[in-house]
Order: structure tokens, then C-alpha cells, then sequence
């Protein structure tokens, strides 16, 4: 058993529902320090994502591409812009692979935490998704039985919310209020989180995708 | 809030649309129809200026594209940075094969688009340098100025890159102008209320009835304090002690920037102007170039914003230097 | 409704001192304060045009001095008629020896404010015809159009008695000319939120959050109705109806104006912009002159104008003419 | 007994007093049809009549013209302007007299309905303030008692609003909507009526004025 474009279909249409509520809250988090926009944003990514018939593509790398691209083409808002990184880093790391063992996702997350880092000129500990993500990849390292990664997955999300809470934010637009952002969640992070909630959970209820 | 608009996906481009429609000076250039460039091809031999931001901020960014100011301009959706590709398809525009400065506002999105398509200009032989707008002295201290937002005050950036460029400076010479005007550049702002992203809920922030919030952002990003509003002399005097606080030592001439944020109509950007006009005399510096109106705005929003660009020999004619674009006209 | 300003019994006086401190090419006239006219002196033998009407419009009435425009403009309170000293003050500043035509909306006090001044210039040995904006299609009937109010369409009449003068014209033919575009200019609004009189106790009328009227005046005077938001580019499609269903027998080709009332920002001005453009395309009527902007407000009200002034080989070249004023280039 | 600079100086600063409450009411009536500043426009009138020193004025006539210079320095309004011409043609009445009898109150409100009527270039019946001066001009002609003239004059006041509130108004800013003033008061008539009480009621509160 392993991890497909298909799976990736599931995904992303998980995920993608999701957004129908998140939005909403995503935006409201943004707009506590920022400019309000990281739901309507990644809520019309994540549909530009869902668009994207790669159900049937053969080769994963190149649906990670077609991500990417289409991606791209949509937006070049900050958040967005490590999103399409982080697809372009998946793309590269899975191409010409018509699947990958389930063993192979926290060490790619790791490659899209470093690619994210090197884009935004980011540091670890400063409070963005890139912690979030740092925290995923490390979760999920060495794990390869889906409802274990799914477990690992939720669990240091929570963990990583939690840890980050009451730390200031020294990236993005909400770096100028460093101090404000204390006892803020990141939007980015917070965002990713409740991402890895709402694809895994489906995941549990149906079973591991197969 | 209300809006004279259709389908808020299509608000981007049915703007860009009009903008080439009403001004036939501008064409869109590239696929993705997300960059706009000057009619006229781009002049061999001479640096290209290019700029690029979220949409919302009309004259800012693609209402400076003209002569003496941009070549071209990519443009993202609403408060979003624009897209690689868009920022590709305004460096392409803007080749004369002289390099092509991209000078933008210091937000994560456009800084990290404008890098990755600056990495494919130069495959493509095409060189680049970039410069930062990071005029808002509320968002970040003196001595993090690298920190802060760039706002109203870019324009005196694209001023005085773009009277360089169309004078033949080089890449180098281009860039260090641009560089030059945002270090001399400082802004403040404030809010009085709010406006609201096309599609969006509700509006970006709320604010009280009878409150303003001094140094807030061009996309409602926080400012210093929130308090109940006053006489405008008082809060004019406030922000100009902001401004001058931090003047170069050599500060003797300034060009003035009153903007409106969108809906603060003229009479009262003029009456913020003659008290800044006063606060200036006061303090014995002279006013070389004045600029009331709205260039740089938040779509509805409430508001008003005071730049000072403190002029040197330099600065100052290239300010003054003959330009023309649909929303600034010089010489 | 928020205003940056300091006490309201000052606002108008503030607000000039703003407007000529920004603008130095302008200077108060007169006693009262109450009126502009440009600094260099008027030229002997050339018709003065002068304009006038009440403030909180701005760029009209007193944004309009200038080059091939205005030769001078007396401003009332907000909303009301320049006094008869202000009137006087204008004519005065106007009168280079040929006459001077007072050209200004048709509103009670202004005419019977004007028509005392010219009274009292006539004694004086000025003489001074009368041209009234009367472009608002919304207000009366097309059978009678003498008790239209004038509204945004008054600039084309600006700008062809400006140029008509500016070329030589005698006071009979360059009142003929501001008539002649008069005649062949409509306009219809659309308004989505209120104003307020500084000083007053709220706002100059309330409408609902989901609603906008069709063919309000600029200080909020009613329309024809009122009805929930709909997209703009339906609303375009029956203001143009209402629009062509006026033009002349001869018309081919025409000057645009799209105009902010206000707080609605470029954006939307472009998007109803492209639409206004694809409409005259679908009647087979050419666009010679485009203007989108702030050029008519009602201080912070929300809503737009579309003017058509209907070109012929008479007006167009008067349009085109070389104009400068603070507001409008030309040439 | 007569009428003084004096008694013209108490009535201006019995309507000032007036305005205090009038001025929403005359803003709100204007608001309907109009542009809503009829009430702000007539205080700041007011007031800038109350203040000029006319106590002391030997001549009733220059009384009336320092009137109407200081408003015509203040106001460019329609409703202003015909104040301001009812000031001027008062004047002109009056001229080198000290004081007049109260029965040359009805003829000289008869010149200034006339004046106004040339000025705004409206006819009678048109529903406007031109109404209200004519009907207070019928009432007060060829009465001389103050308390009658008083009476007289609200009992016009009264008539003449409910005369012509159901009548279209065919002047001044409401003309383009004429069926929908039906129903409404004019609010240059209505300010007239209102400034008539007030005016007159402090007279009979103080006795008339000495
Ligand atoms: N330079 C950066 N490095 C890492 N993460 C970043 C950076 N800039 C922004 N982010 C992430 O993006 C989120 C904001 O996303 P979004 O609202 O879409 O961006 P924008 O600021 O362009 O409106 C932040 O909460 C943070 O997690
Ligand atoms: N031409 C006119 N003739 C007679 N009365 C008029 C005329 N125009 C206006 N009025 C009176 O003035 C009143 C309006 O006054 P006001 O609101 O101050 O004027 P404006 O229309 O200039 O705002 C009307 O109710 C009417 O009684
Ligand atoms: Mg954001
Ligand atoms: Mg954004
Ligand atoms: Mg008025
Ligand atoms: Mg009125």
C-alpha cells in the first residue's frame, strides 16, 4: 500500500470542504495582526488545487507540478506563495514515482520545511507554519502505517499550537507586533493544523485511502 | 459594505480592464493578464523600472506606469502579492537590455515572487536589482528599518528611479536613486474606517464610531493606538512630530505626500496640508514639491496619510523632472 | 461619519487655505476670503469665465482654476450658494475688459446670488452673461430640461467655455460655447451611502445597508428610486439606457466621465468604466474624450456618475484643448 | 407705542433661541425633498443677526441694512439669500425712520413678499416661504394693536401650512419631486410659521415689547 495521486485527490477534496467553515476563522486570525485575507486566500488555492484533475495522472511528481503550477498562476500572497514551494519541493522530491511508500511523507515534509524556510527567509522558532510543518515532518518521521501517521499527525498539531501560543511572532506581517502575538495562534500554523485535522479525520472514518 | 462591482472573482480583472480601457497608454502584457506596461515599446538601452503589489491600492501600483515613472507593473489579487508569473511578465516588459529595477513594498508575498522571478530573469540574461519601499515609520522602530511596511511613500521611490532611468542611468545608478528617495521617505497614517475585500464576510477590521487608529497599514495591519478622535491640527501635529523626529540631520527641503486612504475627500486632505504646511514652516524646512490627493489608497477606506521625502540635490530633480502617468502629471 | 477636521464653523476657510497653500498657482480674492481666481493677474482683452457653487465638491467648483478653465470661482458654505460678495469678488478677479460669463449649476441661491453680482458689475461696466449646468438627467424631464440641476457634467462646460475664451473667443461665443455643451451633456448618478454637513447632527440622509438610489443630486436630493444592490454592470446597462435615450440625433462620438461621488475608489470606477465603454461600442458611438476619477463629490459619499457629453466638430476640439488646473491636465 | 430697533433687536434673539430646537426640525423637513441644511443654514443667519449690535441704531432703516450686510457676508442659500433681500427691502422701507407704527408691519411684509418674489423669481402659490410672507402680509394689514397683530399673524401661520400641505411644491430644490411633497411642509414656510411663534409668543409672555 502506498501513497498515490489519488490519494493526494482525497486529500486536497478533504481538505478543500474544510474550507468551507475555516475560512472564516482563518481570516479573523489574519486580521488580528495582519491584513485578514489567509482564509479567502488559501480557500481559493485550495479550490484552484481541487480543480486540478490529477486523479488519473500516472507519474506523482508531476501532480504535484500541475499543483504547483496552476497554484501559481493564483496567487502571490506570502502563505500561498510557501504553499506553491512546498508542492514545486514534492513535485521534485516524488518525480517520475508513480507512488511512494507512506514511510516517505515526514522526510518530504521535511525537504518542504527547508524549501519554505530558504523562500521566506524564515527561521525555525519564529512562529509561522514553518514550525508547524517542522513539527509535521519530525511527527511523522519514520512511520509508515497510515492511521499511525494520521494519529502522530493530529496530535503534533495540537502540540505545536499549544508550544508556540504564548511565544511572540517574529515573521511575517504580525513580526511588528511581536508582543501582541502572544496568546495569538499563527494564522499559517494554524491554518496547516487544521488542515491535518480535517484530511486526516477523513482518513479515520473511511479508513486509510487506499 | 457595498460595492459597485459584479462577481468578486473577476473584480482584479475587470478592473485592469477599465484601467487600459480609460487609458489606452497602458496595455496588458504577458498570459496571465497581470501585468500592465507603457503602449510605447520599452526604449533599448534604457533600465527598466518595475513595480508590483496586491490590487486595492489604486493610483498604487499600476496607475504609475508612464513615462519618467514605471515601465511595467504585475498585480496580484486584493491585498495578495502578485504572481511569479505576473512579476516575470513585468520584468520581460521592462527589458531594454539595460537590467530592470524592481522596486516594491516590503510585504513577505511580493519579496519572495519578485526573487523567484528575478532568478528566471537572469537565466534569461536579463538583470535585476531590488529595492524596497519601507516608508512606515509606525511598523517597526528607527533602528529596524528594514522592518517596516512600505506605504504611500514608494511613489517618491518610482519618481526618482524613474526620472534616473529616463535620464540613462545605469542599473546601479537607477537602483541606488530608488534606494536613495526610500531612505529620505517617511510615512505615517490613520485610519478612521474600514474597508472590505471584494467576496469578503465583513470588513477587514472593525473600529468605533468615534474612533481613529494612528499608524495602521494600507491593509488595516495594526498601528501605534486606537483613541477617540480629535481636532485634526492636534492629530496632524502629532504625526508630523512623528515625521520629524526622525529627519536627516541635513533635512533644510521636503516634497509632502497628503493622501487620502480612499474615502477622505479633498477638503480634508487640504485641511490636513495647511497644518502640515505650518508644522514645516516652524520648523524651518522648506517645502520643495506638495502632492494632496489620493495616490495610494485602500479601496474605501477612511483615512489619511502624510509622507515627507527629505530632498538633497540629488532627489530633488529627479522629483522634479518631467513625468506623466493617469494619476501624476510633472513638468 | 468621522471627520478629520478641527471646529466645523472653519471648515470652508481652512479648507481654501489648504487648496491655495497645496496649489500656489491659486490665491484667494477678495475681502470675504471667498474666492479664487489664478495668480497670474488676468489677461486685458481675454472673456473671464468664472464659476461658483458650494463647497464639499471639491475639485468643483474652486479645483477648476486654471489654465484654458476657470479664471477665477466664489464658494459658499458647504452645500449652499457663494455669497454675493464672493460672486462679485470672482467677476471682479475675471474681468480682463471683455466681459465674463458666470457659468454654475442650477440651484436657487447661486442663481439669485450671481444674478445680484452681475447687477452690481453691470454698474461697474463689466459685462457678464449666465450659462447653468443643467446635465442631470434624473432630476427632470427631457421636456424640461431648464429646471434639470447640474451635476459632474458642468466641467465639459468648464472645460469648452475655458477654451473657447482662452482662443479668443468673444463673451457671445464663449457663452455659446459652455451652452453648447451644456445641451449636449446628461448625466445620471447612482448613490450608496450619505454625507455629512460638517457641524450637523448626522448624516444628510440614511439609506440601508443593501440599498442604493438611482439618480440622486450631489447633496443627496432624491432620485428616481431606490432598490437592493444589484451587480454594477446592470446598473451601467439602465443608467446608459437612460443615458441614450436622450443623445442627440446627431451624435457619433462622445466625451466620458465616470465620476466618484466620493469614497468609491478607482476600482470601481474602472470596472463600471469598461462597461460604459462596451455599451457606446454596441451603439456605435466612439469615445473621443475618457475621464475616471473624483472630479464632482459629495465629500465622503458613496457612488458614482456617468456623464456622456455628446461631441460634435465644435465641442471636441474644445475638450481637447490645453487645459491645467489642479485637477485636470489636458494636452 | 411703536416699532423700534430695539423691539426688532428682542424679536431677532427670540428666533436665535428658537433655532436652538428648530434646527433639526427645518434640517429634517429639507432632508426629504431638499438637502437637508435649511435649519443649519437659518441658525448660523440667525446668530449672525442676533449678533450685530442693532439695540442702539437711532435709524430702524440702517438697522435693517446692517442686517442684511452681515448676512450677506454669511450665506449664498436660496432661503438665506431671500432673508437677506427681506432685510434689504425692510431696510429701504424704513429708512431715516426711528421707529413705525405697528400698522406699517402688514404693507412692509407685503414689499418684502414682493422683493422676494422678483428675487427668486417665483410665483405665488408655488408652495414655498413666498406663501407664508403673503399670508402673514394679508394678516397683519391694517392692524395696529400689538396682541392682534400677534394673534393674527400665528392664526395665518397656522392656515397657511395646512393650506398648502397638500398642495405639489413647484420652487426651489423640491420642484423635481412634486407629487411627493404632498403631504409634506414646505420648510421655508415651515421656518417662517415656527420663527412667527416664537417671535410672537414671547410677546405675549412679556406683554408686548416697549
Ligand atoms: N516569510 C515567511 N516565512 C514563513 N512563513 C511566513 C512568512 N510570511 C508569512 N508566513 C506565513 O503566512 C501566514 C500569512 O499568510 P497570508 O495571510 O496568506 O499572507 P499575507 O501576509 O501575504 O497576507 C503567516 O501566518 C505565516 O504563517
Ligand atoms: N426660488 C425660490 N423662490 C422662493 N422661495 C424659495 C426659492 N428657492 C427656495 N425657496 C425657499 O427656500 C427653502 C429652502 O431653503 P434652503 O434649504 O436654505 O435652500 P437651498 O435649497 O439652497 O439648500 C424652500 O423651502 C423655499 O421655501
Ligand atoms: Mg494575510
Ligand atoms: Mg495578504
Ligand atoms: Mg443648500
Ligand atoms: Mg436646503
Amino acid at each position: 500500500m502506498a501513497f498515490t495521486a489519488h490519494d493526494l485527490a482525497v486529500a486536497l477534496k478533504r481538505a478543500n470542504a474544510r474550507m468551507e467553515t475555516l475560512t472564516d476563522e482563518l481570516n479573523a486570525a489574519d486580521a488580528k495582526l495582519g491584513d485578514g485575507d489567509t482564509g479567502s486566500m488559501l480557500a481559493r488555492l485550495i479550490a484552484t488545487f481541487a480543480a486540478v484533475d490529477i486523479e488519473a495522472q500516472p507519474d506523482l511528481g508531476a501532480a504535484f507540478m500541475a499543483l504547483a503550477k496552476a497554484g501559481a498562476a493564483s496567487t502571490g500572497s506570502s502563505l500561498g506563495t510557501l504553499v506553491i514551494t512546498a508542492m514545486m519541493t514534492a513535485g521534485k522530491e516524488t518525480a517520475g514515482q508513480a507512488e511512494i511508500g507512506w514511510d516517505r511523507l515526514g522526510p518530504i515534509i521535511g525537504k518542504v520545511r527547508d524549501a519554505a524556510m530558504m523562500r521566506g527567509k524564515a527561521e525555525l522558532g519564529a512562529k509561522t507554519i514553518i514550525d508547524g510543518l517542522d513539527a509535521l515532518a519530525r511527527a511523522l518521521d519514520r512511520k509508515s502505517n497510515p492511521e499511525a501517521l494520521a494519529k502522530a499527525a493530529v496530535a503534533a498539531m495540537d502540540d505545536v499550537l499549544a508550544e508556540f501560543r504564548d511565544r511572540p511572532c517574529t515573521m511575517g506581517r504580525a513580526r511588528m507586533f511581536a508582543d501582541r502575538s502572544v496568546g495569538l495562534d499563527d494564522p499559517g500554523m494554524l491554518a496547516l493544523a487544521e488542515l491535518v485535522r480535517a484530511v486526516t479525520k477523513g482518513a479515520h472514518q473511511a479508513g486509510p485511502p487506499s | 459594505m457595498k460595492k459597485l462591482i459584479n462577481d468578486p472573482a473577476n473584480y482584479v480583472d475587470e478592473m485592469l480592464d477599465g484601467l487600459c480601457a480609460a487609458h489606452p497608454e497602458l496595455v496588458h502584457v504577458g498570459n496571465d493578464r497581470r501585468a500592465i506596461a507603457r503602449s510605447r515599446t520599452m526604449p533599448l538601452g534604457k533600465v527598466g523600472v518595475v513595480s508590483g503589489g496586491g490590487s486595492g491600492h489604486l493610483p498604487l501600483f499600476t496607475g504609475y506606469v508612464g513615462e519618467g515613472l514605471l515601465d511595467a507593473c504585475a498585480i496580484g489579487n486584493v491585498f495578495e502579492g502578485p504572481t511569479i508569473n505576473s512579476c516575470q511578465d513585468a520584468i520581460a516588459a521592462a527589458n531594454g537590455g539595460a537590467g530592470v529595477l524592481c522596486l516594491f513594498g516590503n510585504y513577505g508575498g511580493d519579496k519572495m515572487n519578485f526573487e523567484m522571478a528575478g532568478e528566471f530573469a537572469a537565466m534569461e540574461g536579463i538583470e535585476t536589482r531590488t529595492v524596497l519601499g519601507t516608508d512606515d515609520i509606525a511598523s517597526a522602530g528607527p533602528n529596524e528599518t528594514a522592518k517596516r511596511r512600505g506605504v504611500a511613500g514608494l511613489i517618491f521611490a518610482y519618481k526618482a528611479a524613474g526620472a534616473k532611468a529616463a535620464a540613462g542611468g545605469d542599473l546601479d545608478a537607477v537602483a541606488a536613486a530608488a534606494q536613495k528617495a526610500v531612505d529620505r521617505t517617511r510615512t505615517i497614517g490613520i485610519a478612521l474606517s474600514s474597508c472590505q475585500i471584494p467576496g469578503a464576510a465583513g470588513p477587514n477590521f472593525t473600529i468605533a464610531d468615534d474612533e481613529i487608529e494612528m499608524g495602521m497599514g494600507i491593509h488595516g495591519e495594526p498601528g501605534i493606538w486606537r483613541k477617540p478622535i480629535r481636532p485634526v491640527d492636534e492629530l496632524v501635529d502629532e504625526m508630523m512630530g512623528l515625521l520629524l523626529a526622525e529627519r536627516p540631520q541635513d533635512a533644510r527641503r521636503v516634497a509632502v505626500l497628503v493622501n487620502s486612504l480612499g474615502a477622505t475627500p479633498f477638503e480634508e486632505l487640504f485641511i490636513i496640508y495647511r497644518r502640515v504646511a505650518k508644522v514645516l514652516d516652524e520648523a524651518g524646512i522648506a517645502i520643495g514639491q506638495r502632492l494632496t490627493g489620493p495616490y495610494v489608497t485602500s479601496m474605501e477606506m477612511g483615512g489619511a496619510s502624510i509622507s515627507l521625502c527629505y530632498l538633497d540635490e540629488e532627489i530633488e530633480p529627479l522629483l522634479a523632472a518631467p513625468a506623466q502617468c493617469p494619476f501624476w502629471q510633472v513638468g
